[in-house]
């Protein structure tokens, strides 16, 4: 019995959670601090795990069993895949950035009782949801995940509704009435997406009388569990729903939009970047290898609905006026991208959707954290009331053009990689949703330059000439980010190889073989 | 003619009265029941001499100590194995003696223990004329507002008869899980419910509001028991005999001896069956299934909060136990025909309680209606009629009822000037207020609403799995729909709570005594220790999920 | 005569009673109707009890009894106390809760 | 000795990043460090030339493998460089012009607080530019193509504060992209067809691959040379880009970025010369350029857009030439240096002509300038006279050889091609008059501007002139370096293949029918211009010549039909989004509540309402239980 790595990587961050909630109302630094610190611990905890990771080595790495529910089937079960290793690696790397940006957003604004503490719960339920989401990534137990898939709603919820950008355009009460809907929108479409997957869960319990991915998916290779194909098809899709309510996917993406536009930019990146990424990498861990007839008998639509995510998502983007809706109907398309890539059932592709998770992770929150730090100073989100920031605050203009560039996946950064690798699995399978899917980056350049240009560029406003330029913590936030983007997109071989045997395998599990060359070329 | 003769016309020869055997009663096995009802009568006699000042203390003591021995009991019979190898059918016949009573009435003491703590909280009202006062009327005879009621405040009078009412009925609910014939059934239904009635009268502010709950369910309650009796009636018609064993074996045609009486009405299933039909009925009264449910959110809403709590925990675990029995000892027979029944029973309850509850406006009705909705889940598991559904709804009821009676305890503790403070409006911004209680209250909502980590998620799929297993699919896809739709108003006080700005003028949380402490700790520990690591209980019900027959 | 007439009369005299439950307005004649679904349940225990020979219909008749008094108590006192407070015992004017 | 290659990209590279991030303290010597790097890097690419001469002709391609980029199940992408003959031309143009450039810009840009940033995009920009003619496969090679549009981005839009200059870049952005997607779905095809996508497997394997997918591998490569160099239908950026500083246009649009697509169509010969069908669709491509700028060109006012105007001709012949396969594809090359050279000159002599008007591009404000700028006058006239093709300057050959190589296509496409080509130079003889005139010639037409100050043109300084006088002579010299014994062609032909076609009309007729055409066009322009004052404010024009002061209409047409038909577009998506798909969820939630409402109506307060709820519950349970027992 080795330490019990990936309990402790989930456990720090919860642990945490109550320490940091735990620490008295007038000691708001200390909790901030404490929060810090601890994301910082476990970050070095996933950087271990990816360290102890051998790529060629077994499924699943790292791997604790222990008897939980008996009467549910259920076993305490967390292992490692390569997937894993690279999602909990994201997660871990984000959220100190995320602590550290939302440094002031929980500052109380009114006084409410000695015993009302937002800063403390603000910094708690980040971490909180850090454990929660870790753990959903690690396990290996159907029910063990979907009980943290399920679990993580709840501080979620709390961080979308409780806490809102300081000023707000429309006024705090409106404000405050926005973000409740925002919330309560958030919670019941995933709510109602995980009670579709909790009877589809207890189906499985029915068909196989335990949890256990690894059993069930090596039973189903060997033959000793077979399901109807009606019902095989019927617990992929109370599966599927819910992991694409949390993608989003085309049409049940509309809570991203509220969700994203009325967090603060910190929560937002919480959202977007790490909770969301569940949905897609559930898809791929259990989707695919729980059901491989049924996902192939749904690929067609699943296909076509990615792909209107693309172009939908990136044509909405264009027209959005509030930067952080901008910024969701970017991210719908993109995740309109990695499903695209997860389900066009190449190695290309599902290696190219997976760095596109971890891609899509670091962009969109070196992206949205700056436009965050453009909104605090200026107290509206509407691209209207800006202009010519970049002659006022150059530094923060030339970080949020990088953004942008990532966000249009400019070769040379990360995002181009995966994007890619996503088209050209794509193309080889499916030309024609390839060629569309192609039209997704016109229309990316489209709205990120038109958002830099409107915000960016032209005379000064009046109302941002008084604009500071990034300071010194809200550098620290970026610039890691972009030098990980530059790396990343040079040299993504080491993610790519902790990545390709995952795939590999997943890949075997769906019985999937890449189209080959019509031409063997003369090497 | 002659004189014998004459004689003969106005007297007749009786035989000689043959010798009557005493029934033999197993009085260690029926200790749990019992020690409450003996409790109870001391504590009438203890209204009687006591005098006034320490009438309380007097109560409040025998009740606990009377609680916790039965539990003692309960837990040294479980010990003893009268769970499981040595369950049998004690007081000639009228009585079982086996997993599911035992566990129930375990749940039920617990419930009446916490029950009692949040009776005899003294602390929340403000003191009357010095004089610290629980939430009961002064003196429940005097009209509201009279001069009578004005001159028992004065004199600081209390309803301590609250307590030895509360002891009855805990002492019928132990033995309606158990009665093991019909008649049994009927008299625990009607001691549990008496007392229960009169409860709902005592309240100390709102009082026209408790004596309209106290009136309705009184009527109701009568007017259900007159079928369930009718009911019984029939079956007895149709068996020969009340007895839970001799009437399973008539529907089962496995019956011994029959004579022609027996094998005339046999024939008969119309009687049979809109007998068993009427005895359900009066069963999903007390358990407020739709659409026998209209009582409950009134009674609710009028009875005072401890004894809505109570009620709404301990009445649905006693009914459903006495379901789980007539369901599964005597009528496993007729599966087929009262299955479909049920299936449309449990679906127009979880949707129906679901859906109405939405629209609610005040928090006790809220959970009114939740109650009704949670009773159409539990029914899910009722149907699969497994050993798993015997099992899960065995630990479902104990979940939800340490749920329902610490979120009854929260409630009691948001006041303003008029006394609790119920209207939703009022909740605004509770969070901001007082976190803790607010988040106690959220930690009660979220496990009404089923969310992971909690008791209520580990209940609820318990139930949704035996109702799978049972092959019920549908009813387990209804039940997920109807728990979204149900989510979104627990949702919603957790908004209010916690999103809206406080009110000025709104309510504050009353710092309580340890007693309502314990209850809403004990509440919170046992959903989260449920919620958690339920193994050990679910252990505990499949062990227990065997009826003795 | 056939003791089955006298189920007929029972299962008349439960319904005439659940009909006065229904409508009539006073709570003492509400009550009486529960009262009279009472005695029709015993007249039936009465006459199964007949026709099978046993006695056990014959006593429960008797149980009811004592449980309807026993509501009778409970009632009455529910009922009086209610018409002490609104001076009327009729149960349509006890509507304060609803919806 | 190709350890070197990658210094080539390294040199600036390293350059852009200090200059990006070294903030203000590097202001002072920036720009210098700027231009040394770029010079630098050409030190390094003349070591690479001569060790290459010294080769022979065969083993003169060397590859340098940095590492492996993205490596993936069957897709296997590395970051590796290839120099040969080809490549080598481009890096010499692109580093020689460069270095030149930025030697001019010290000094252009001396009064410009951001100067700094602009060096550093700069030398961002020949980064790019040379990882883009030295990858050594498509995706690499994809890279430095979007790594040039975006250098091109910043520095159109480097005033930024210019509403105008930030929406020219954003446009030249976009419709770059529209060309990438050419080259991304090209890239795919490559992949799907070959299982690769670097030069030498792809082109070795190329003919035995299907013409069909040739064909569409061709036309993908042909739309993203389109979009990078100004062809029609993707040419509309490249007059707004003269929003930017003039060097950048000097550099950027006329000199090397403009020219990636001849070198792309030119690579890629291979895949091509198999599918005739694309080739011809590159001719034609060109032809239409060619006579679509030398119009624009003529129309224009703004001396920098005339000059663009005639950027996107002249791109028009390389393209043309690059169509015609083997015959062509050297002296696509050939132009393309020597354009480098002369339009590179003309647009530094305008930029100077510009330092010295105050900013004034309005040639009708300008005249007589001859006297004041001598240096100018006199680089500016060369590179006119090489640009018209005047015998014996670098022009006359580059383009001459172009026309012929038309003609030698044969059949009705050769006359139809040969003649366009024909036209195309008699109208760039006219638009170049025409310019040479109203800038140089006539009395001077400035008045002040509105803040009233006279502008006093002079001289520009010395950093600036030496690149001029050096662009000068190479406008003249290099074509005829080049033709005599054909150095260019044995120097380009071990990569690109040559054939000699047979033209139907001799090569003499070819150059005598140029020089009357190119008298012809000259005179008319001059009869037109130098016989009359030319007025300060341009006359109404015939309808041609309005069109063609818009670009030929085509820009309104993308405005009318992409621009406002998506701001449609978008704006009913997003009412769609809003009513239509939250609209269901939320009308589901509506009707669940109001259901409840209704339903809540039923508990109307009435026990006995209830008591009727319960009886008829009981009598349905009844009932139900009876139906389950009769069916």
């Amino acid at each position: 019995m080795s330490f019990p790595l990936l309990t402790a990587t989930a456990a720090l961050p919860a642990v945490g959670a109550l320490a940091t909630a735990a620490v008295p109302a007038a000691r708001r630094t200390t909790a901030k601090w404490l929060a810090l610190t601890v994301s910082l611990a476990t970050f070095v905890l996933a950087a271990v795990i990816a360290v102890r990771f051998e790529p060629g080595g077994a499924r699943y790495q790292l791997t604790e069993s222990h008897a939980w529910i008996k009467d549910f089937g259920v076993r305490y079960e967390l292992g490692v895949d390569g997937i894993a290793v690279a999602l909990v690696a994201l997660t871990a790397l984000l959220i100190p950035f995320v602590i550290l940006a939302g440094w002031h957003d929980a500052d109380p604004m009114e006084t409410g009782s000695r015993r009302w503490r937002p800063t403390q719960g603000f910094f708690a339920l980040i971490l909180a949801v850090e454990a929660m989401v870790i753990l959903s990534f690690e396990a290996t137990d159907v029910f063990v995940f979907y009980i943290f898939f399920e679990a993580m709603l709840i501080p979620m919820y709390f961080l979308i509704g409780g806490f809102g950008d300081r000023a707000h355009e429309h006024g705090e009460k409106a404000a405050s009435t926005q973000r409740s809907y925002a919330a309560v929108k958030f919670l019941l479409y995933n709510l109602a997406g995980g009670l579709i997957m909790l009877a589809a869960v207890i189906g499985l319990y029915v068909q196989a009388g335990n949890f256990s991915l690894p059993e069930i998916v090596q039973a189903r290779a060997s033959g000793s569990l077979h399901m109807a194909t009606s019902t095989e098809r019927w617990l992929f899709l109370g599966f599927f729903f819910a992991f694409a309510v949390k993608a989003p996917l085309w049409p049940l993406h509309t809570w991203l939009p509220n969700a994203m536009g009325e967090a603060t930019a910190p929560v937002a990146v919480l959202i977007t970047a790490v909770v969301d990424k569940v949905g897609t990498f559930a898809m791929l861990r259990f989707c695919l290898q729980l059901f491989p007839e049924a996902s192939k008998w749904a690929t067609p639509v699943i296909l076509v609905l990615a792909l209107i995510s693309i172009i939908y998502g990136a044509l909405l983007a264009v027209g959005q006026r509030d930067i952080k809706r901008l910024v969701a109907y970017a991210s719908i398309s993109h995740f309109g991208f990695i499903i695209l890539g997860i389900f066009a059932m190449t190695s290309q592709g599902q290696s190219g959707a997976t760095l596109y998770m971890v891609n899509h992770g670091i962009s969109t929150a070196a992206l949205m954290l700056v436009a965050g730090f453009l909104i605090s100073r200026r107290g509206s989100r509407l691209i209207a009331d800006y202009g010519g920031v970049q002659k006022v605050a150059p530094v923060l203009a030339g970080t949020f053009l990088i953004g942008s560039l990532a966000t249009l996946s400019l070769p040379g950064l990360a995002p181009f990689v995966s994007e890619f690798l996503v088209l050209v699995g794509t193309f080889t399978r499916h030309p024609a949703i390839g060629i569309i899917a192609t039209l997704g980056i016109v229309l990316a350049a489209l709205y990120t330059l038109v958002l830099y240009q409107r915000t960016m560029t032209g005379p000064v406003k009046a109302e941002v000439a008084e604009m500071p330029d990034l300071r010194v913590r809200e550098l620290l936030v970026v610039a890691p980010l972009i030098a990980l983007l530059i790396f990343l997109g040079v040299y993504p071989k080491p993610v790519a190889d902790i990545v390709n045997p995952a795939v590999r395998q997943t890949m075997s599990d769906v019985h999937q073989t890449d189209p080959q060359p019509k031409v063997e070329a003369a090497k | 003619m002659s004189t014998a003769a004459v004689h003969s016309l106005w007297t007749t020869a009786a035989d000689p009265i043959s010798k009557f055997q005493a029934p033999k009663i197993e009085y260690g096995q029926l200790s749990p029941t019992l020690i409450v009802i003996g409790a109870a009568l001391v504590g009438v006699l203890i209204e009687a001499f006591v005098p006034r000042k320490s009438r309380y203390y007097a109560q409040v003591f025998i009740s606990v100590v009377a609680l916790a021995a039965a539990f003692a009991a309960v837990v040294a019979l479980a010990a003893g194995g009268y769970g499981t190898t040595k369950a049998h059918i004690a007081a000639m016949g009228a009585l079982a003696v086996d997993g599911p009573s035992l566990f129930l009435q375990g749940t039920i003491l617990l419930a009446g223990l916490l029950g009692v703590f949040t009776f005899a909280e003294r602390r929340l009202d403000p003191e009357a004329h010095g004089n610290r006062v629980d939430s009961f009327a002064a003196q429940a005879a005097s009209a509201p507002g009279s001069e009578s009621e004005k001159a028992a405040v004065k004199a600081g009078f209390t309803t301590t008869e609250a307590f030895p009412l509360l002891l009855f009925a805990v002492g019928g609910m132990l033995v309606f899980p158990s009665a093991n014939d019909l008649l049994t059934l009927f008299v625990a239904l009607e001691v549990f419910s008496l007392p229960l009635y009169l409860l709902c009268a005592l309240a100390r502010r709102k009082r026209l509001m408790s004596q309209e709950a106290s009136v309705k369910y009184f009527l109701l309650g009568a007017f259900a028991s007159a079928f369930t009796l009718f009911g019984i009636a029939l079956l007895y018609g149709y068996a020969g005999s009340v007895s839970y064993a001799t009437i399973a074996q008539v529907v089962d045609g496995t019956v011994a001896n029959v004579d022609p009486a027996l094998a005339n009405t046999m024939g008969n299933d119309a009687l049979l069956l809109v007998g068993a039909a009427m005895i359900v009925m009066g069963l999903l009264f007390k358990v407020a299934a739709v659409p026998f449910h209209m009582w409950t959110p009134d009674v609710y809403q009028g009875a005072p909060t401890p004894v809505t709590g109570f009620m709404a925990a301990a009445t649905k675990v006693a009914a459903f136990g006495a379901l789980l029995r007539l369901l599964y000892v005597v009528l496993p027979g007729m599966r087929w025909d009262w299955r479909p029944v049920m299936w449309a029973v449990a679906i127009v309850t979880m949707l129906g309680g679901a859906i109405v509850a939405i629209t609610q406006t005040d928090i006790k009705r809220l959970l009114a209606y939740s109650s009704i909705a949670h009773a159409g889940f539990i029914l899910a598991g009722v149907i699969a009629t497994t050993q798993n559904g015997v099992s899960s709804v065995l630990f479902y009821l104990a979940a939800y009822s340490f749920v329902t009676i610490g979120a009854f305890a929260v409630v009691t503790l948001v006041r303003d000037a008029g006394g609790e403070a119920t209207h939703l409006s009022k909740w605004a911004g509770l969070g901001r207020r007082s976190p803790l209680a607010a988040a106690v209250f959220a930690v009660f909502l979220l496990a009404f609403a089923g969310i992971p980590l909690t008791s209520g998620f580990a209940g609820k799929f318990a139930v949704f799995k035996a109702a799978a297993e049972g092959g019920a699919i549908p009813l387990v896809v209804i039940g997920v729909i109807s728990s979204a739709i149900a989510a979104f108003f627990y949702i919603r006080v957790i908004v209010l709570m916690f999103f809206s700005e406080p009110r000025p003028e709104g309510p504050t949380v009353a710092v309580p005594s340890p007693l309502t402490l314990t209850a809403i700790g004990v509440g919170v520990a046992v959903t989260l220790v449920l919620g958690v690591a339920p193994q050990y209980f679910l252990d505990l019900a499949s062990q227990a999920s065997v009826f003795v027959r | 005569m056939n003791p089955v007439n006298y189920l007929y009369l029972a299962a008349l005299l439960f319904t005439i009673g659940a009909t006065g439950v229904l409508i009539r307005r006073n709570a003492i004649v509400v009550f009486m109707c529960i009262e009279l679904m009472l005695n029709a349940c015993n007249l039936a225990f009465v006459t199964f009890s007949r026709m099978h020979g046993n006695l056990d219909g014959q006593i429960i008749a008797f149980f009811t009894m004592v449980v309807a008094a026993a509501e009778v108590v409970v009632g009455l006192a529910i009922i009086v106390s209610l018409f002490r407070t609104r001076h009327s015992a009729s149960v349509d004017d006890a509507s304060l809760m609803k919806l | 000795m190709e350890n070197l290659i990658a210094l080539l990209i390294a040199a600036p590279l390293l350059g852009a990043a200090v200059l990006l991030c070294g903030g203000r303290r590097l202001d002072a010597v920036g720009h210098w460090l700027g231009t040394l790097l770029a010079g630098l890097s050409f030190v390094l690419g003349v070591v690479l030339f001569t060790d290459m001469l010294g080769k022979a002709a065969g083993q003169r391609a060397v590859t340098q493998h940095l590492f492996s980029w993205i490596p993936v199940a069957g897709f296997q992408a590395d970051v590796t460089f290839r120099l040969d003959q080809l490549s080598m031309t481009f890096v010499l143009l692109i580093t020689g012009v460069g270095s030149l450039i930025h030697l001019y810009s010290v000094g252009y840009m001396e009064h410009d607080e951001r100067r700094r940033r602009f060096f550093g995009y700069l030398n961002l920009f020949l980064a790019a530019m040379l990882l883009l003619v030295l990858a050594d496969n498509y995706l690499l090679l994809y890279v430095g193509w979007e790594g040039v549009g975006l250098a091109s981005y910043l520095l159109i839009g480097f005033w930024q504060h210019k509403p105008s200059a930030a929406t020219a870049a954003k446009k030249a952005f976009l419709v770059n992209r529209v060309g990438d997607m050419g080259l991304s779905i090209a890239i795919m095809l490559m992949f799907t067809t070959f299982g690769t996508f670097a030069f030498v497997p792809v082109l070795h394997s190329a003919d035995s691959a299907g013409e069909g997918k040739l064909t569409a591998i061709g036309l993908m490569l042909l739309l993203a040379a389109c979009g990078k160099s100004a062809q029609v239908p993707l040419q509309s950026w490249l007059g707004d880009a003269m929003e930017g500083p003039t060097p950048v246009s000097a550099l950027i649009h006329a000199a090397t970025m403009v020219t990636a697509g001849v070198y792309l169509i030119v690579r890629s010969g291979a895949i091509f010369n198999a599918a005739p069908d694309a080739q011809l669709v590159v001719t034609v491509v060109g032809a239409v350029t060619l006579l679509f700028g030398a119009i624009v060109g003529c129309a224009k006012d703004d001396i920098k857009k005339a000059l663009a105007g005639s950027t996107m001709s002249q791109i028009g012949y390389m393209v043309l030439a690059a169509g015609l396969g083997p015959i062509g594809y050297i002296f696509a090359i050939m132009h393309l240096v020597t354009h480098g050279f002369f339009k590179a000159g003309l647009f530094l002599g305008a930029g100077s002509v510009m330092h010295g008007m105050n900013d004034e591009v309005d040639m009708r404000r300008y005249g007589g300038l001859r006297t004041y700028m001598p240096v100018t006058f006199v680089t500016f006239g060369l590179g006119y006279l090489a640009i018209i093709g005047f015998p014996g300057l670098s022009g006359f050959f580059s383009k001459d050889k172009i026309i012929e190589a038309a003609f030698a296509k044969g059949g009705a496409e050769g006359w139809i091609l040969g003649g366009a080509a024909l036209l195309g130079a008699a109208i760039t003889a006219y638009y170049m008059t025409r310019v040479m005139i109203m800038t140089f010639f006539g009395e001077k037409r400035w008045q002040p501007d509105e803040q009233g100050n006279e502008p006093h043109p002079h001289e520009s300084p010395g950093v600036m002139t030496i690149p001029m006088i050096v662009l000068a002579v190479g406008s003249v010299f290099a074509g005829g370096f080049f033709s005599i014994g054909d150095r260019f062609v044995h120097w380009l032909e071990p990569v690109t293949g040559h054939a000699e076609g047979n033209s139907p009309v001799s090569a003499m007729t070819v150059t005598v029918a140029t020089l009357v055409l190119l008298v012809v066009g000259a005179g008319i322009a001059y009869a037109q211009y130098g016989r009359r004052p030319v007025l300060a404010v341009a006359p109404r024009g015939s309808l041609l010549t309005r069109a063609a002061r818009r670009d030929l209409l085509q820009d309104d047409f993308n405005h009318v039909v992409l621009v406002r038909g998506g701001e449609h577009l978008t704006r009913s998506l997003v009412y769609v989004d809003h009513t239509l798909v939250d609209g269901v969820v939320n009308g589901t939630a509506a009707s669940v509540g109001g259901l409840s409402g209704r339903l809540r109506r039923l508990q109307n307060g009435f026990a006995r309402s209830y008591a009727v709820s319960m009886f008829g519950g009981a009598a349905v349970l009844v009932a139900l239980t009876l139906l389950m027992r009769a069916v």
